[in-house]
This record gives C-alpha cells, structure tokens and sequence, in this order.
C-alpha cells in the first residue's frame, strides 16, 4: 500500500477548492453525498464526448463499446462485493433497489400476518416502501429498538426473531449516528430462521470492504453517489436463485426475451430488471469510483476518517452543553450532535456562513428523531479528502456558532 | 408607514453593518425580541411544518381594517426573520399585504432564507400571511 | 432565427469528429439515442466540479445551489411543454415514466374487464408495462392496428372507442418507422369517452414542440437522452389533479411529508413521485439539452431533418430490391428499410465497416415486425447535425454493402 | 488436426487479406459454403435466438468418439462465422472442445462478433458447442 497522501487526493477533488461566503469551503456532508474525483468526472464527459451510443443490440462500433464499458463497469462491481455479474442489477439508487425488492419480492412473498422486522434506525427509504407492501398485503412491521448510545437492542431483536419474520432489513451503518450495525450476528440469526435479510448498504460502501457471499445476505443495496460516484446510479446485489425466482419489476424494452401483442417473457439476469435505456454513463461511472477507492484501499480511508472522527469527537466536547447523539463504540465518520439550547437550524446557519458545510435536521429519520426525543441534530461526516486542519475549522466554526447564538 | 417605507427601513439599518456576523447578530437579537404569541395561538393548528424549523402564525383582522399577525418559530434565525416580516407586512391593510413585493429580503442578501431548498417554514410563512389577507379582504367585500 | 450553421452545430458535438474502422463516423443510431452537445456535457462536468450537495434541506451554500439549478431545470422544462412545475416528475427514462403510470394510476383504476387500447407501433416500453397490469388485474388490451405503410387503422380505433377504454397510451412518432401518429385526434376522441391518454414522446420530443395543455393528454413522457440530453433522466408530465389522486410509487426519502414507524403522508407534488436521491447532476444537464434544442429552434432543426430525410428515400431507391418498411406522409427523420435476399444484421455489419452507424433489429417493437412479417429492419435516423455529405456516404455505403452480400 | 492447427491454419488464412473487405468476402463466401443443416435439426427445438440473427445448431457423438456438428443462420455473415466454429471444433474429442479456447477469432480481427452485445447468437453457440460436449462426455464416462 503507498502512503496516504492527502495533497494527492484533495487534488483530485476540484471543488474542495472552493469559497464560501469568502472562507474556505470545509465540506463534512459526506453522509448525504460525497464529492466525486476527477477520474469519475472525466469519465463522464470522456464517455459522452467519445463512445456514446445506445446499448445491447447495437450492431455498431460506438454500441459495442458503450455495451463493453458498462458491463465492465458491472464485472467491477461484481469483483468488489464477490458476487456474480448477473447478480448485480444497476438501479437508480438505494431507494429505487429497496423498492424494486419491495414491489416484487417483497408483494409475491410477504403474505397477510406475515412480520417484517426492520431496526430504528433506518432511513425513510428502508422504512416507507415496506408500510407500502405491508399495507397492501396485511404484513405487520416490528422495529428492533434503538439504545440510549444510538445501537440496536439485540435482545429484543432476539425476541421479535421468535415470531418468526419473513424479511429482515437493516442499514450496515445508520446515516444519522453513524452506528455501525452488527449485521454478521443480524443476518446469520435471520438465516437460523428462514428469513430474508436484505441489507441497506448505504452508508457502508465508502467505509468498509463488503463481502456478500460471506454475509449471505440476500440483497444487498447501494447507491452510486455515496461512493464517490454519480447521481442517479446504484446497485442491487441479489442472490441468483432468489433473483430468478423474482418477478420483474418495470416492463420494458430489454428486459423482456420475447414479446407479442398479448405477452411477454422476461430475459435473463441481470437484465430481467433492466426495463429500457439504463444509465450508461453514470453505471461506467460507477465502475470508475469504485476503482477509486480500491485505489486508496479502503482500510486506509477508514484509519485517515477515524483519526478525523476521534479527534473531533473529543475537541467538539470543549463546546458548552455539547450532546453527542449515538456513541456506539463502533461508528463511521458521522458525528451528530446538539448543543443546550440552541436549534439545530441555527447552528446550521452560521456554521454554512463559516464556509463549513453540515447537515440539519431529522436526516430523513424521523422517527428515530422522535424515538430520541429530539427535533434533529447538527451532523458532520468525514470523507477520505477531509484533513485534521478543517476538523479545526469545524471546532473554531460550532464554538463562535454557539457564541453567536447563546 | 407603508410597506415599501418599512422595507426602506430595514434596508437603511442593515446598510450599518460591516459584516455577515453583524448582520447575524442583529436577526438573532431581532429574533429574542420578537414578542411572543400568546400560548392559545401557538397550536398545532397554526403550525407551518418546515423540514429544518417550524412556523406558528396567527392572523387576525383588527377593527381599524389592518390584519395584525403575531408569530413565533423554533429556531431564531428564523424567529429574527419572521421579526422582520412582521415589522413590514403586519398593521397593513389585507390588499396592501396581498400585493406586496417584500424585495427587502433580497437587498440585505438574506435571500436564501426564502429559499424552497431551507425549508425552514418561512416562505410558507409569507404565502400564509397573504393567503390570511386575501381571505380578510374577501370577508370583508362579501 | 439565426441561419441553421450545421458547422457551428458539428462544432459542438466532438463525438461525430473521429474515425470508425477508418472511415469517418457518420452516426445515423440518432433514434436509439443522440449525441450531446459539449454544453450539455459540460454541465455535468461544472456541476460535479463546482457544486455537487444533495438537494433539498440542505442548509448549506453548495446544497442551495444545487437545488436551485435543479429545480431550474424543473422550470424549463415545464415551460417547454407549457406545463406547471408541480406537474413535471423527474423519473429516469421513459420506460420508468410509463412504468410510474401502470403501477400507480394503472393499478389503481383499471379493473376486472376494463379495456386498454394502444397502438399496434408501440415499443415494448409502452406495452409491457400494460400487460403486466392487464395481468394483474383482468384488463384487456386492444391494439389498433397497422396499415402497409405504417400508419394506423383510425377507422378500427373508432370502434376500439366504442368498447369504452379506461386507457389510450400511444406513441407520438413510431421509433422503428418514424410514423407521426395524429395524436390530436387520437386524444380528442379518447376524451370524448372521458378515457384517460398517456402519450409516449420519447421519438417526438427532439423533432417538436409539445403544447402538452393544447394537447390536452393526462400524461407525456420521454426520456432525457433521445433530446441530446443524458441517460438516466427522463420526464413524467401529468395533469395536477390526476397526479394528486394517484397513490405514490416509490416510497422513501423526499416523497414523504411526514413519516413514523407505523406510517407515513406523502409529500406534495412533484415531490411525491420522486424518492430517494435525484439524479441532480443529469436533470440539471437536460435543461441545458432543452435550452439548446430551443437555440437551434424544432422548427428549423426539423426543416434540415427533413431535406436529408427526403434525400436519403429518393436515393435509397436508387439500390435494387430496396423495400422502405413506413411510407407515412407524416414522417420524422427515420428511414427503415430492408433489401430483398438480405439479412439486416448482414447490411449493419458491413455499414459498421464502412463507419456508418445504423441500427438493424426488431428496435424493441417486435410484435410490430411480426405484424409487418419481417425479421427486423435496417433503420437510419438523422439528427440536427447530420449534413448531406453523410447520406451521400450512407447512400454509398448501402450499396457497397448490398453488392457485397449479392 | 488439432484444434489449435485448425485455428493456426485460419489465422494464416486470413493472414492474406490486405483489408477488411477482401477479409468479409471471404466470410461471406464460407457461410455460403456451409454445408446446409439437414432439415429434421432446423428445429425450434435447435434455435439458439439472439436478437440480431438467428442459429441452429445440432451436435451428434460419432462412433469414432468425436463430437460432430451442423449449423446454420439467417444471416450471412454469422454463417461464415459459423463455418468457422465448425471447421475449429466439429469431429474433435469431447474434452477438447470443451477446453478449447479460440483465440483466433480475436487474430484474425472479428473478436467482435463474439460480444454479446451483438447478440447474433454465436456467443450462445460456441456455449452450447461446449454443453453438448461436456453432456457427451459425462455420458461416456457415465
Ligand atoms: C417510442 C419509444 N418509447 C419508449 C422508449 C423507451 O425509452 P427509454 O429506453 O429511454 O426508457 C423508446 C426508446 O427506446 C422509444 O423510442
Ligand atoms: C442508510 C441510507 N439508506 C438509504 C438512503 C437513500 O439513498 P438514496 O437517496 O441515494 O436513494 C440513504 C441516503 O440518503 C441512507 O443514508
């Protein structure tokens, strides 16, 4: 492995680069999108201002190498999760794969009475597509609990196991308090069970190697802009027999064998849910950022933004009336925190006047927030670019915030 | 004064102002001003649900034919901004406050409050302020 | 209007600038997808360079940015199709689009019995999606059928209206014959008889303007990257009280209002219909792809169409045994063709080594090919920035190929 | 021969043409050559369909113990390729067909009619080529 070099990797980043509100930018919402490096950008226009074509089918030489390019963007990803190339489905992001799972899976599977057992801490895009078949199908959801330092109750976990769900779904680690989820021990309790596990990998992909075969989860989700790659691209792992056994999802050009006025019959994995002219370009992309950070290694990157994480962590605690949310003792780069007395909002506010960019508010969990009791909090994530001089901008930032506003 | 005078006001006062911080510290020191609303107002009811703050609104039509509003938020960037709307629109008459351009916002580069994306409840705040004049003023027409 | 400057328009797609088996490329695949204009490809590029946040509640400077030019975006394009921003959806294709439709609108109002017409040009896009509802809830669909020369049977759509559909969702312009359906009429009478109508755009939107309230259609869709715009983006126009009744799709992050763990409220419109993260990068880029058509204007960029488009038939004629599949009066500019004794994938084959880009195939209508009784066809479709020099190439290269395989 | 003789006496074959014409002429002229596929196998049972053209293809073990095939296509230019295939695999031990790796496909410059993105079938031939010899071959050792 070379030696991490932040200079090299910030040069990757142009936009770091940046002013905001004439100071420099300090860019810690890498929780809600990470900022992408020039290899991925460059990949884009390269593709758009040289080989773009339509895919499959094409008989000609631009379609054969757009095909080229996008499948070995799939052969990448399949390489990086240890999957099979057709059990990796490009979808539009985490919410369109958690739904494509729901909708098809998720309504030929889970029957009246049948319990689905999601954690507290999920994202509304883990929460909202399974009361959606829940309640189409008469399926009653249990949530596993969430404990005062922001980790699962896995007692009750244990519990509601007893009543023996169809479907588990979990995040690997939670985009509000950054608990990383002891998804081994979840998954293997399921499978002792019969259960389904899928598993919302979001905040995971950017910190951790993932390994599907040796979680034997049977789905597993991410989304392309969480890993340094585009918008509007991500990825749904499925094991191959669950998959086949699948409906399909949206109809359409490419996913079908055959066609006649009065029926179709679907093609094979993975295009079967591949309904039209996918993303070309953002699915290269995607191979291009995963490279990326194969590139750096991801165990690098997790020691550089725990160094980040430790070292705000305890700096942030000189701040009067700080209050950490979620201090699991396995965490990513995400800290989340309020201050007595001030609002979220504010504190926001001031801190984007500072040029230092967080997020505010419930963070797309609310019912989390309202578990906890709070109307939000105040959350700064780390990414492999961020550097112990802006965790300093940041500490400078949140106590001349508190200040202004006590 | 009317509208336009107290916009002019509020654009002379944050003319004073050196810096951003300045200015801050004024909409935060606006914001503890701010008088309250009387607890039989600030219901769910008058609630304006921002993703990031919440808005409670009251609105009521005096007899001198002005509509007198009364406000308060969670947070007080916001709760300094509502100060301010406040200052112009309320005590106007309901036809002056439906038409009324509030372009002050923009001039002292506080814009991006109003800005959809920072759901912080205000701009649903202003499109009710209006939404309460245009009904005053129909009652009062019918 | 400025004079139509096919240089300075080639000028901008530095894609067609290169060699193809030696040969200079002469791209001809415009339907399957057209090329990008370094304006729109540049967007992309700034936007990932300079400003790239997750959008919405975003508190920061670079997350207002980014909203605001995509909902920019938003607002040309419902200017475009003289539409309300709340009635345009980003969806991330047609395909998507239509599928959104079926399974919302779809599954909701059309019962046991109830009668969906489409047209006998459809792509599987606009098919499959109905049949999997057809399925699913004991509709019937009824096709209107094909003349010889690629427009439909009116007359049998008139007594297709008779049975009273619920549904009429046809193609505005056929992508395998280039056929310009009279969707005025096809709409008016469908509303005569209070059926709902979806109008497929994806092969209208790059050769005309669409007065979607003049049109008076429920819904239109098309996809980003058949306008000169990117993949993975595309657009879901639907009249506002209709989308309001719909039940939402997608479940997750944006589309909700309020959300706890029993249950959640949706969003307001368009916000209901798109969960999760956007594709911000590609929605920003296609409103600079509309800007762009709208500098060259429809009109004159089908006027230059149309010459090759007129050139390239009578020539065409010129090879023996050609057989143009599609002779409407009103045509865009698609040719498609076969030569007697030859395979299309033959011709395609050696056009791709003559530098001509074609597609050959069934282009995802085959139950139309099996209505016509052929194998496929050879297609050639022209964009803005092809020039009379390349259907001379083509032309060329047509006969070239044929002798070859005589 | 070897099927690595008759991929090297192919690459020398084609090693003659000065472009790529001369090099599709003379694909073309060995798909005309391919002997026709008897009537009995051009079966829907015997169709592997790609979206482009179509290919039939039919596999007999002989008693000599070679793995001996017949083929066709709608198109012309799959034909030739086809004519090829055979010529490489048909009449050659089971287990060496199924280790075959054709290499001369890409010598000789047409590696891209082998994508799948074609679909033309061939991909799916040369697929099944191997099934059917790994088939005969279990059932020999069986
Ligand atoms: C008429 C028509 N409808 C639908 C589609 C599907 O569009 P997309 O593949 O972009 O979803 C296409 C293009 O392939 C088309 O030409
Ligand atoms: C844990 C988790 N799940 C799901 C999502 C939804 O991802 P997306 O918005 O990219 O669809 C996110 C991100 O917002 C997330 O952090």
């Amino acid at each position: 492995m070379t030696e991490y070099s932040i200079e090299r990797i910030r040069e990757q980043f142009p936009i770091l680069n940046q002013q905001v509100n004439n100071r420099p930018l300090v860019y810690l919402d890498n929780a809600a999108s990470n900022q992408k490096p020039n290899a991925v950008v460059d990949c884009i226009s390269n593709y758009y201002t040289s080989y773009h074509a339509n895919i499959h089918r094409g008989a000609h030489h631009l379609a054969q190498l757009a095909t080229e390019a996008y499948e070995n963007a799939r052969t990448i990803i399949a390489n990086h999760l240890n999957a099979h190339r057709e059990e990796i489905i490009f979808t539009y992001g985490t919410t369109d794969g958690i739904n494509l799972v729901a909708q098809t899976w998720g309504r030929k599977n889970l029957k009246q009475g049948d319990r689905i057992v999601i954690s507290g801490l999920e994202h509304h895009s883990n929460l909202v597509p399974w009361q959606m078949v829940a309640e189409e199908n008469g399926c009653i959801i249990d949530i596993i609990p969430v404990l005062s330092d922001g980790t699962l109750d896995m007692a009750v976990y244990d519990q509601l196991l007893e009543k023996k769900p169809k479907l588990v779904a979990v995040n690997q680690v939670s985009n509000s308090l950054g608990t990383v989820n002891p998804i081994g021990e979840i998954i293997s309790k399921a499978k002792n069970i019969n259960a389904c596990v899928l598993i919302d990998g979001a905040q995971a992909v950017s910190h951790f190697e993932v390994d599907v075969k040796q979680l034997d989860c049977d789905f597993y989700v991410f989304s392309g802009h969480k890993i340094y790659g585009p918008t509007g691209i991500g990825v749904l792992y499925g094991k191959k027999a669950i998959l086949e056994a699948m409906p399909a999802w949206r109809g359409g050009g490419e996913m079908i064998k055959s066609v006649s006025y009065q029926s179709f019959s679907v093609n094979e994995l993975p295009y079967k849910f591949e309904a039209g002219t996918p993303n070309i370009a953002d699915g290269i992309a995607l191979g291009r950022a995963i490279e990326f950070v194969n590139s750096l290694g991801l165990n690098a990157i997790r020691a550089h933004e725990n160094l980040l994480t430790k070292t705000a962590t305890q700096r942030l605690l000189e701040v009067p009336g700080m209050r950490l949310i979620g201090t699991a003792a396995e965490k990513t780069s995400v800290i989340s925190f309020l201050i007595d007395g001030l609002h979220p909002y504010d504190v926001g506010t001031l801190l984007d006047q500072l040029g230092v960019a967080v997020r505010t508010g419930h963070h797309c969990t609310e019912p989390l927030m309202n578990a906890l009791g709070i109307p939000g909090t105040i959350r700064a994530s780390f990414a492999c670019y961020n550097t112990l001089k802006e965790v300093d901008i940041f500490i400078e930032a949140v106590k001349k915030a508190s200040q202004m506003l006590s | 004064m009317t509208i336009e005078q107290r916009q002019q006001e509020i654009i002379e006062e944050f003319a004073l102002f050196d810096d951003w911080m300045q200015k801050y510290e004024h909409i935060i020191e606006l914001g503890k001003e701010l008088p309250v609303i009387s607890a039989e107002y600030k219901t769910d009811d008058n609630i304006i649900k921002g993703c990031q703050s919440r808005v409670w609104l009251h609105a009521e039509m005096l007899n001198s034919g002005v509509v007198h509003f009364t406000a308060d938020s969670d947070a007080i960037i916001t709760k300094g901004m509502i100060a301010m709307m406040i200052r112009v629109l309320s005590d106007q008459a309901p036809e002056d406050i439906a038409s009324a351009d509030l372009h002050f916002v923009n001039e002292i580069g506080l814009h991006q409050h109003l800005s959809p994306t920072r759901s912080n409840g205000l701009l649903s705040m202003i499109k009710q302020m209006k939404f309460y004049s245009l009904a005053f003023q129909a009652k009062n027409n019918g």
